[in-house]
């Protein structure tokens, strides 16, 4: 870990502007890490929040943030030799299967914590992203692999949902009596990773899912983060199927930042503020 | 670790969640039961819906930590929805509560009885909040006269959980016996604390001062209840530093009678409770002592019975 | 780091040795001085003849000390050979004293003072005996009347030693400043605290009850050092947990115009003065900032010159 | 170390009474160790002091005590399977020089700190060790190399002292243009060892004496144990030649428990209280 306990204060190295809301922070700087899992980001005098690590090499990582309330949109604004503090990594990670039978589903910046973990599955993976508009699809260039788009308004690739996609493809699977998904790994909106879990579950597939809580510590102590009985940043932030079935408040409830539980449409609000 | 009684209720085992930590819902609430824990406490409950401050508010130190979250609640009449979840529950509850003034403690406190919890702990200790609390926790009259007001409206054990801060947390403890409470529990945070980052130039948390925890407070820890134990005879709750079952038998050796733990779960997980709990009988069955007879052993004379 | 002058003085850096590390003869003090010490300070002498307490009065936790050393002296009367070897001495020299009562403080003050050290530091806060000087750093009266008591007999500044027990550090240090004070010392040692053996079944201190030191007390030190800049005007001699540079810097930055050290000679032996004026000194440079700059950095407004 | 921190209680494995003063305490424990070194002793609800490590193996270790005043009579009368608290070791311990010229030169329990260090010299040394009377020679049967024994009252070998033999051994090497010492290492009361140091210096050979001065922490910061500028635990209790040389307080001052410097033989008047 570069920083298990107080922050490090360390440069912004680069920045990449993807587009008007995502912005890639860049720092050079060796950290351990497995996909998925995040860091805390320190803007001295504003806050302090969670980010997962969109790029990793051994001398430089990097997080991709989606420019939406006070804070990150001053993140977005940082320039090359900004000081920013951070902690971590934290969590979990995804559990990486060797299969090449996996699919991973992201939506918008949901897409942050797969890219690492896209480059560590197998390269026959069904990849499928999906955005508002053809200009929210991050990281246009960056992979390799084929990548199935889906955008709200047909800007790009499908237009629909990226359900959608997955869906059709485990049916071609099914009736084609191909080898079926091993792992289907996804991160978005709740409510579209819940569609996915639900989508896996009536075809026996097990999944992996990166939630989101409101944070504090971010090492499983403060509470701010639970979801039923699990504890988002030390137990999770991902969990697979077997978690999520026991999982009263999956796509159900959340804490506000006060710790009052409300339906999760009600925690997106709030976080609207 | 074998069942004890305490106040009157069957706990499966001495070990106590402290308050503040993931106690936030009743899944994990009963999740920490099940991973050995004989009484768990819910974060402090207070009047009315606080945020708490931003963050950072949660930093650890190595030895320790450095918290200023700030109090947040939903408060009291906000948590419908949990207050129901745990109406069923099958693990024995602590609920902490707070107020700013002796009328919020009493509003808070008479509402909170009514939800069944098996004991009540009023917070008269945290010091991350500027208005709330912590006058009590250093001054005798108050700790009296809030513990006081609070047991008249209460319908459960009632237990005070004092700051380290007390000049004479003997005194405190007294008074709060003398008031009326079933049990002390002992301590909250120490400190306050600041952590300056030289590079942002500023204090790391957003609070600027935090109260301290884990290891690095174990022996303030250690003393108040030892102070405690020589002032009152009502049973004590010992935490702060807690991490290993030898930390526990240190505590009980102190005077305490249960042993809470905190921020021990970040050093070894909720799998501290079961793994202390291991400990705790390993180092009793080896020296052929009960818990019974260890508690106020370090005193050089002890309570009689 | 290059010299400053601190109350009229020339020291050749800001380093401080603490008051009870080392300091009990003049080749010892010397010889710290000679390892990187700016400004050395003697062991607090007392009213009389005094033992202290029994072994252990020392122990070390890892992350910092616990000791009840108890205050031993020889007193201020029988430390003529000392007195002697100090007088031709080539380096500053901070004389620390203390009294059990405002009496006796102004005694050994007055005759220190006729010895001729640089400054004389007053120890209002010292928490391992019953009787001596923890009574004055808790009480803003107390404090008031005891500095500038001892402020009329002397003829050199005076340095206010003060404890993190009191209720508001703030309030203190603006009470010895009021009487007349020249500058403020924090931290004296933080709890108490205890530690228990639980084979031996009892304290492992003789006096059970410790004052902490080192690391674990440098977020509280932070926090005392960074009140007092905000309560009063003078300078402030910032100590407690500082072990490298980046400490020190720290305690600049929270309004230290001094940084002493103690238990940091456990940790790094007597070079560790040489070894943080090199760190900080190099910390300022890659910093591009002078230590003037640095000092109460971390305060959203800082003093005006 | 086995317990740098606070102090390890363990059992007494073994106890050996030398006779009517001296009695060693073996504990079955493994400790870094080098001859010279010591370990802080606590008695719970007694005291705790500083006694040098006279036995070591890997898996045990001896101390062994002289019963003078209030500690050591307790610490005598200890019985197998009693607990004790052990910090340490602490000090710096002897050099041990690998050249067959050398001389150990002990005095009563002076020999203590030395039995380890004679087992680690080359075996052609010339050991003295001087006590009271006969039966105040410890270790009688220890060592396999030729012990020269004197006693005040001639019970046993040279009637007289421990620095007459040295004296005369040394004058025998020079008078026949034997090879000189190359070291001399001594331990027993002050004033012997400053005599032995006198004599050394005179002929300039280089010599090391272990110090013994009243101890708080064990690890050189309360100051209890000043010696001139020297820290008689961290930087002794082993001092050499040139060191000696600048300790204006060798043989000379030593602090009380007050603090309080005195001529050292008032320091000894106190230590008999
Ligand atoms: C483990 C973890 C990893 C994260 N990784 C990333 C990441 O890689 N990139 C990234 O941009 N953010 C990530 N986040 C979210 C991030 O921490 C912030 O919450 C986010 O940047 C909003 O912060 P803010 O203060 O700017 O917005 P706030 O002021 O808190 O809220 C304003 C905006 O937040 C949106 N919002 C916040 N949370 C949610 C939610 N749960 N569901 C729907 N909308 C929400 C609202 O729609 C609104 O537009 C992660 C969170 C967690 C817990
Ligand atoms: C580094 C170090 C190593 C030591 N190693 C040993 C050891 O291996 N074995 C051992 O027996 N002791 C050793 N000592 C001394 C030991 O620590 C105690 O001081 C000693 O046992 C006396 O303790 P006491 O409380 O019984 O005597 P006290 O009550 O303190 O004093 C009573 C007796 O102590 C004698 N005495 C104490 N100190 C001195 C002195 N400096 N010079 C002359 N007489 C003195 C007096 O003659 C008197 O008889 C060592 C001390 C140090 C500093
Ligand atoms: C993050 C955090 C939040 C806390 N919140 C509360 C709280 O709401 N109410 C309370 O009484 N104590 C609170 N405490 C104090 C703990 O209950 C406990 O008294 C203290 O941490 C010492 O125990 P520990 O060393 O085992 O953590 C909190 C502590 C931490 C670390
Ligand atoms: C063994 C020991 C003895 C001390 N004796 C004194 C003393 O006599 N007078 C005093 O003002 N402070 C005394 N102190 C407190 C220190 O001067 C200092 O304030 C404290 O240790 C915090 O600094 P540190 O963390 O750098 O050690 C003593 C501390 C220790 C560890
Ligand atoms: S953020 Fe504190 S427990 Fe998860
Ligand atoms: S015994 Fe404390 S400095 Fe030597």
């Amino acid at each position: 870990m570069i920083a298990e306990h107080t922050p490090l204060m360390i440069e912004v190295a680069e920045i990449t502007i993807h587009n008007s809301v995502y912005t890639t922070l860049f720092f050079d700087f060796a950290i351990d890490f497995r996909p998925g899992q995040f860091v805390m980001l320190w803007l001295p005098g504003v806050d302090e929040k969670p980010y997962s690590l969109s790029y990793y090499s051994p001398t430089r990582f990097g997080i991709t943030i989606e420019a939406k309330g006070r804070f990150s949109r001053r993140a977005v604004a940082l320039a090359p030799g900004d000081l920013v503090g951070i902690r971590g990594p934290f969590g979990n990670g995804f559990d990486i299967v060797s299969s090449p039978h996996t699919a991973v589903v992201a939506g918008g910046c949901g897409m942050a914590p797969l890219a690492p973990l896209v480059t560590k599955l197998h390269p026959d993976l069904c990849f499928i992203h999906g955005a508002r508009t053809k200009e929210f699809i991050l990281f246009q260039d960056r992979f390799a692999r084929t990548r199935h788009i889906t955008t709200d308004d047909g800007s790009l690739g499908h237009k629909g949902v990226v359900t959608d996609l997955l869906a059709a493809e485990i049916q071609h699977r099914t009736v084609q009596n191909q080898h079926q998904f091993d792992m289907v790994y996804a991160c978005g909106p709740e409510m579209m990773m819940h569609a996915v879990f639900t989508l896996c579950e009536s075809h026996r597939i097990p999944c992996q899912v990166s939630l989101e809580r409101y944070m504090r510590c971010g090492f499983g102590v403060c509470g701010a983060c639970v979801c039923g009985d699990r504890v988002v940043c030390t137990d999770g932030p991902v969990f697979d199927s077997a978690q999520l079935r026991n999982m009263a408040d999956f796509n159900r409830t959340a804490l506000l930042k006060s710790g009052r539980a409300v339906p999760l449409s009600d925690y997106v609000t709030w976080r609207c503020q | 670790m074998e069942s004890v009684t305490f106040l009157g209720k069957q706990l499966k085992n001495p070990l106590v969640l402290a308050s503040g930590i993931l106690g936030n819902n009743a899944g994990i609430l009963e999740r920490v039961h099940r991973a050995g824990c004989g009484l768990v406490t819910m974060k402090s409950i207070g009047p009315g819906p606080r945020d708490g401050h931003n963050n950072p508010t949660v930093i650890d130190l190595g030895f320790g930590m450095i918290n200023a979250v700030g109090l947040p609640t939903p408060g009291y009449d906000h948590m419908d929805t949990e207050w129901q979840a745990l109406s069923g529950r099958t693990f024995p509850l602590n609920a902490s509560i707070y107020g700013g003034s002796l009328e919020e403690f009493v509003q808070v406190a008479r509402f909170v009885s009514e939800q069944g919890p098996e004991f009540i702990e009023i917070n008269i200790s945290c010091p991350n909040s500027d208005r709330h609390g912590m006058l009590f926790g250093v001054d005798e009259k108050a700790a009296f006269a809030v513990t006081n007001a609070v047991k008249r409206v209460i319908a459960v054990p009632l237990i005070a959980k004092l700051t380290p801060a007390a000049p004479d947390i003997g005194k405190i403890a007294r008074a709060c016996e003398d008031a009326g409470a079933d049990a002390i529990c002992a301590i909250n945070t120490a400190g306050p604390g600041m952590i300056i980052d030289i590079e942002a130039q500023m204090p790391v948390l957003a609070f600027k001062k935090g109260g301290l925890s884990g290891p690095m407070i174990k022996p303030v820890a250690v003393r108040c209840v030892y102070d405690i134990y020589r002032a009152v005879s009502i049973p004590i709750i010992g935490l702060g530093g807690v991490t290993t079952g030898e930390d526990a038998v240190e505590m009980f050796m102190a005077g305490a009678t249960l042993v809470g733990m905190g921020s021990a779960v970040r050093y070894r997980g909720i799998e501290v409770f079961d793994q202390v709990n291991r400990e705790l009988a390993d180092w009793l069955t080896d020296h052929h002592v009960t818990r019974d007879e260890i508690i106020g052993a370090a005193h050089d004379r002890r309570h009689t019975p």
